[in-house]
């Protein structure tokens, strides 16, 4: 009964949240625009879903210069959440995505609960929208950090007030500057969660020496990259073990092994954000590269493989 | 669709001190390339150094079907790019950019600094190749003599060109930006330029006080380089921010706001 | 008046704490052995002390293998504090190490409060123990991260309680692991520390693909290298804006740079870990590269760039 | 003091499918080495990969001062090595480690799988350059016959071999240590072994039944390979661990724990 598969080749299909995915590799938020820009290397309608950058209350400007800087196998960005608000994406650039034929998740962020429930209740039931991601956790931006991503009680609270309001899946995305990220899960969880999404960014630092001032204008920025990946699988692994609601894993992730070490640690998608910057092919090759592995280990659905690194004690 | 592919690397030479030119086989970037335009280079499998490296296009040969690219070593990209023999291979994408646009008036001034120099070279070719045929003026500039790059190719195309160097072993003693009051004398020109941002700040404050036409190719600190991560950003004036990578890297210098760039 | 200077060489001298170091580069714990392996490499008498590996109550075999994995910029470790226990400490390895004539500084590590006092309370007035550098940290080991690391009401506790019998200067050693490490930092100041230390690794996991298991033998580990670089310096510019005992900078310092990069957030002095691994020579290297980089500069003491790149709003 | 330096490759060339044979001009490091010890090298200026890769020495010049390894390219760190041109440095610091020890009986015999062979190569050389004449077996195993590396080196030592493959393509159809027992017959020996942890295992197990002293190369992850670290270490028996950098890498077999061995 092998065979059938072998020919067809294996399936790569995941579920999250009740969403039927084809495949478990998506992008990251901020870090693939809203897909045009890597349309012109491949064919979009390969990818799980596209995660898009966040949508703020209102159009933002983005940071002053310099936004990044290059660091060890990794790369800090403070761009600070530049879009054009809630309307024009809807109106401008929502109809263009929706128009690809892939999922599309999209991420919003805030600086109250209010506006996160206003933002969930404006674009949750927008055609073409079929997640909303909550980003709980930029770092770049004013007080974000300190309000939304430190305490569970904060986390708890601003989930249950979009659970209501959200008409699809509400997945926030933690992020990792925290002392206990599997209590930060657990909170989103009991909230109403239907998943979760981490890593964010590191909070990170970069001085240039030669002007003796930090290299970003925003003194500080977030961390991404090759760099963070063995932190981000720490979390997920601890994540996965904390909930039951699925885990999306994110960071670092640049080849097909990576994707792997988070589906083993128990992920049931992953998000590619630095690595498109490097190689704009990242998640095409990471596809090809699980489909192999799979073929080549004569295992016929990549959900087999989900949580097989885990020890339970 | 923007060609990405593993290059061969065929040549790779010092033309001045710790000045390259590097040129691969990469047939699909070459037939595409504008001058202005440039491409992403990234040696293969390790993640430090971790992001690509911008280049502008120095020279394409749509014909062979190779493509050349002018650098200095400064730091540990173009340190590690440095350390690809002839037979290796590096991953490249593009042509990546908006291109120069054709000038007005009779005269054609290019202003390159350093390693601003090579894609005003390749457009000086490209201009020079024209049916139309303008008067064209070079000024290049360098620190010092022996690290002028470009003239040889600028000569080849019959190009007019005068130099600049810091210590004045070659050409003028003092910034390249001295000698162009002078050369927009007379003729309507249309000024292009690239090179360090003081260069290209004077620039600016010249041709806006003679109603110069100017495009300046502006670099910035990149991720992508193709758009996405709108890490490269230069303020636009009128407010807002554009991306030197996919709005540019070529921009009116009108359109830059000077009083916010660092 | 500049001349003499440039004649005798800038000044490399700091102070930590009322102690006068000759230079600010010091070994990080856990990464110079005792110091004897490098002896076999370079004069030791360069560096400006010598922070021994971590000493805990009772002598400790170590983790079973595997114990160490490279990541992209870093590595993961898990050692699990493997060491012979103070009395072999101060009877076979202190004797050795103290006729080097550096200071010495000893980490120690414990699983409870009346432990670090104890261990403070044999160890800090042996004679060639400068400092005693209290390992708030160590993820690898059972309970540590959860007890000492995460709330600064108990590193004020272990803090307080150890300072009375503290005979040299008591420097506590942060774990990166937190959400807030300027409120771990300002507890242990309120409680009497002399200076703190920082980042301790961060944690991370690894996977076997091919095993499909975590590569540790511990399942998790310490992160450490070029990698947390950023998150380090990050922390440390932080830190020092937060108290005003003097902070020492660890995390991913490979070369004069990077070392530079954190005397210029406010470092004090700094602490090299694993660049010792990947390179036998980084402390001398980072000495010649400081020195060379002050002359050039013309810089006379390297007190002045201490904080330099700090913008204070 | 341990030399560490910049050195430089001077021969880079395959012996066999991804095995290759890297020579170094590093006169005080061939000067010291000796069989059984190995050096740590690293590329120049890359932090990805960080850590530096132990290689056994496999050959030691003292006199041309140049030092050999024989590798196979299996991950990122070989990988990256390979890339090393002759002209190219590499930083290399050893020798480390403790060294075989001289052997007891009338006949040494060695068994070597894969890239555990270049040790042994190395210390047959040495030992057949004694001026105690002694017999020399040695039994080299790997996947495919192709893969067979050291055997010249034997031959030209005078050093009688046998060989097992997996699949039979040369010599024995099996495992390598399906010849010792048989070697072992008559005479007394002492055995060096060098290879995959499960066939030093086997090699292990088969000396202690027949009481013949055994000393193995191990292998472990390192990270500093100086003693630095305690990344490295294997069980001892008897309890507590012993780090192979620098308590090994060679270890009589029966001072392992195997009941702990992964
Ligand atoms: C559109 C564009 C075209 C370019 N064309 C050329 C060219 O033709 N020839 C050439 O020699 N260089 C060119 N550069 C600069 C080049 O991409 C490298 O950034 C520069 O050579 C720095 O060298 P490095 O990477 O070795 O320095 P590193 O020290 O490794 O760089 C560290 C970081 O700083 C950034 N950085 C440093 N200097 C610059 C710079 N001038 N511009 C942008 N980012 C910088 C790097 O991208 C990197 O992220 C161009 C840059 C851009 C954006
Ligand atoms: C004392 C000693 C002597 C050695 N001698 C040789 C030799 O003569 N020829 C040779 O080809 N190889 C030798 N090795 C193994 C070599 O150091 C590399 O670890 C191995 O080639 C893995 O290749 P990589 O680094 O490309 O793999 P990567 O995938 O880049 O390695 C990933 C990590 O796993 C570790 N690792 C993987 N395999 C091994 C292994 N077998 N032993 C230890 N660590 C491993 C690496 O050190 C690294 O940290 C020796 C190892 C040791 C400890
Ligand atoms: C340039 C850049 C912009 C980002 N913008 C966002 C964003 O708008 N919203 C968000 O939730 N995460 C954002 N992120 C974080 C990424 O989505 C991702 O969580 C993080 O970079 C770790 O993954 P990586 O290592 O694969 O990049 C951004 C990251 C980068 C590098
Ligand atoms: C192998 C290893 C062992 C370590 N052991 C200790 C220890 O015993 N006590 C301690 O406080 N820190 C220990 N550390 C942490 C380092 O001292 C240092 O804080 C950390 O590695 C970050 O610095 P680095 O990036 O320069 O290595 C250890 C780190 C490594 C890599
Ligand atoms: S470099 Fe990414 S948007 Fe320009
Ligand atoms: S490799 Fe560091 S102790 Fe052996």
């Amino acid at each position: 009964m092998r065979e059938p598969h072998v020919a067809t080749g294996p399936s790569l299909a995941v579920e999250v949240a009740g969403m039927r995915l084809q495949n478990p590799v998506l992008s990251a938020s901020g870090c693939f625009g809203w897909g045009e820009e890597y349309a012109r290397f491949w064919d979009l309608r390969r990818m799980g879903a596209l995660v898009g950058k966040a949508v703020t209350p209102h159009a933002r400007p983005g940071n002053p210069d310099v936004r990044i800087a290059e660091t060890p196998a990794g790369m800090l960005n403070a761009i600070g959440l530049q879009n054009p608000g809630p309307a024009a994406f809807r109106e401008t650039i929502l109809p263009r995505v929706h128009s690809l034929g892939i999922p599309i998740w999209v991420n919003v962020s805030a600086n109250s609960v209010q506006e996160y429930v206003d933002l969930c209740g404006m674009l949750s039931a927008e055609p073409g929208v079929s997640a909303i991601e909550l980003n709980l956790s930029c770092p770049n931006v004013g007080r974000g950090r300190a309000e939304f991503c430190v305490a569970p009680d904060a986390v708890a609270e601003t989930v249950s007030a979009c659970r209501p309001v959200c008409r699809c899946p509400l997945i926030p995305k933690l992020s990792p500057n925290t002392t206990d990220i599997a209590a930060l899960a657990r909170a989103a969880e009991s909230a109403g969660a239907d998943a979760v999404s981490l890593i964010n960014t590191l909070v990170g630092m970069a001085i240039d020496v030669d002007r003796r001032r930090p290299v970003l204008g925003n003194r500080t920025g977030g961390l991404s990259g090759p760099a963070v990946k063995p932190v981000a699988l720490r979390m997920v692994y601890e994540v996965v073990g904390a909930v039951s609601i699925p885990v999306i894993g994110i960071g670092g992730i640049a080849c097909w092994r990576d994707a792997l070490e988070f589906l083993m640690a128990g992920a049931t998608a992953v998000q590619v954000g630095t690595a498109n910057f490097f190689n704009p092919m990242a998640i095409p090759e990471i596809l090809d590269g699980l489909e192999t592995w799979l073929r080549r280990n004569e295992i016929a659905d990549v959900r087999e493989i989900i949580g097989a690194a885990r020890l339970e004690k | 669709m923007i060609p990405i592919l593993e290059a061969e690397v065929l040549d790779h030479y010092e033309v001045a001190p710790e000045h390259f030119v590097l040129t691969l086989d990469a047939p699909p970037i070459a037939e595409q390339a504008r001058p202005g335009q440039f491409v992403m280079l990234r040696a293969l499998d390790a993640w430090d150094p971790l992001l690509p490296r911008a280049f502008s296009v120095f020279h394409a040969d749509s014909e062979g079907g190779t493509l050349s690219v002018l650098y200095r070593v400064v730091g540990r990209g173009t340190g590690r790019l440095r350390g690809h023999e002839p037979g290796m291979y590096v991953r490249a994408w593009g042509p990546l950019g908006n291109q120069f646009r054709l000038p007005e008036g009779e005269r054609v001034v290019l202003v390159g600094g350093g390693v601003g120099v090579p894609p005003l070279v390749f457009w000086a070719e490209r201009l020079a190749a024209l049916a139309v045929p303008m008067e064209i003026v070079a000024l290049i500039g360098a620190q010092r003599g022996e690290l002028l790059v470009g003239l040889e190719q600028l000569k080849r195309a019959r190009v007019t060109f005068r130099c600049a160097t810091d210590d004045g072993s070659a050409g003028h003693r003092g910034y390249v930006t001295d000698l162009l009051p002078r050369t927009l004398e007379g003729k309507r020109a249309t000024v292009y330029a690239c090179g360090p941002m003081p260069m290209l700040r004077a620039v600016a404050r010249i041709t806006e006080a003679t109603e110069t036409p100017t495009e300046l190719a502006l670099e910035a600190p990149m991720a992508c380089g193709v758009g996405a991560c709108l890490g490269c950003t230069i303020p636009r004036r009128g407010g807002g921010y554009a991306r030197v990578c996919s709005d540019g890297p070529v921009f009116p210098a009108r359109d830059v706001d000077w009083s916010l760039m660092p």
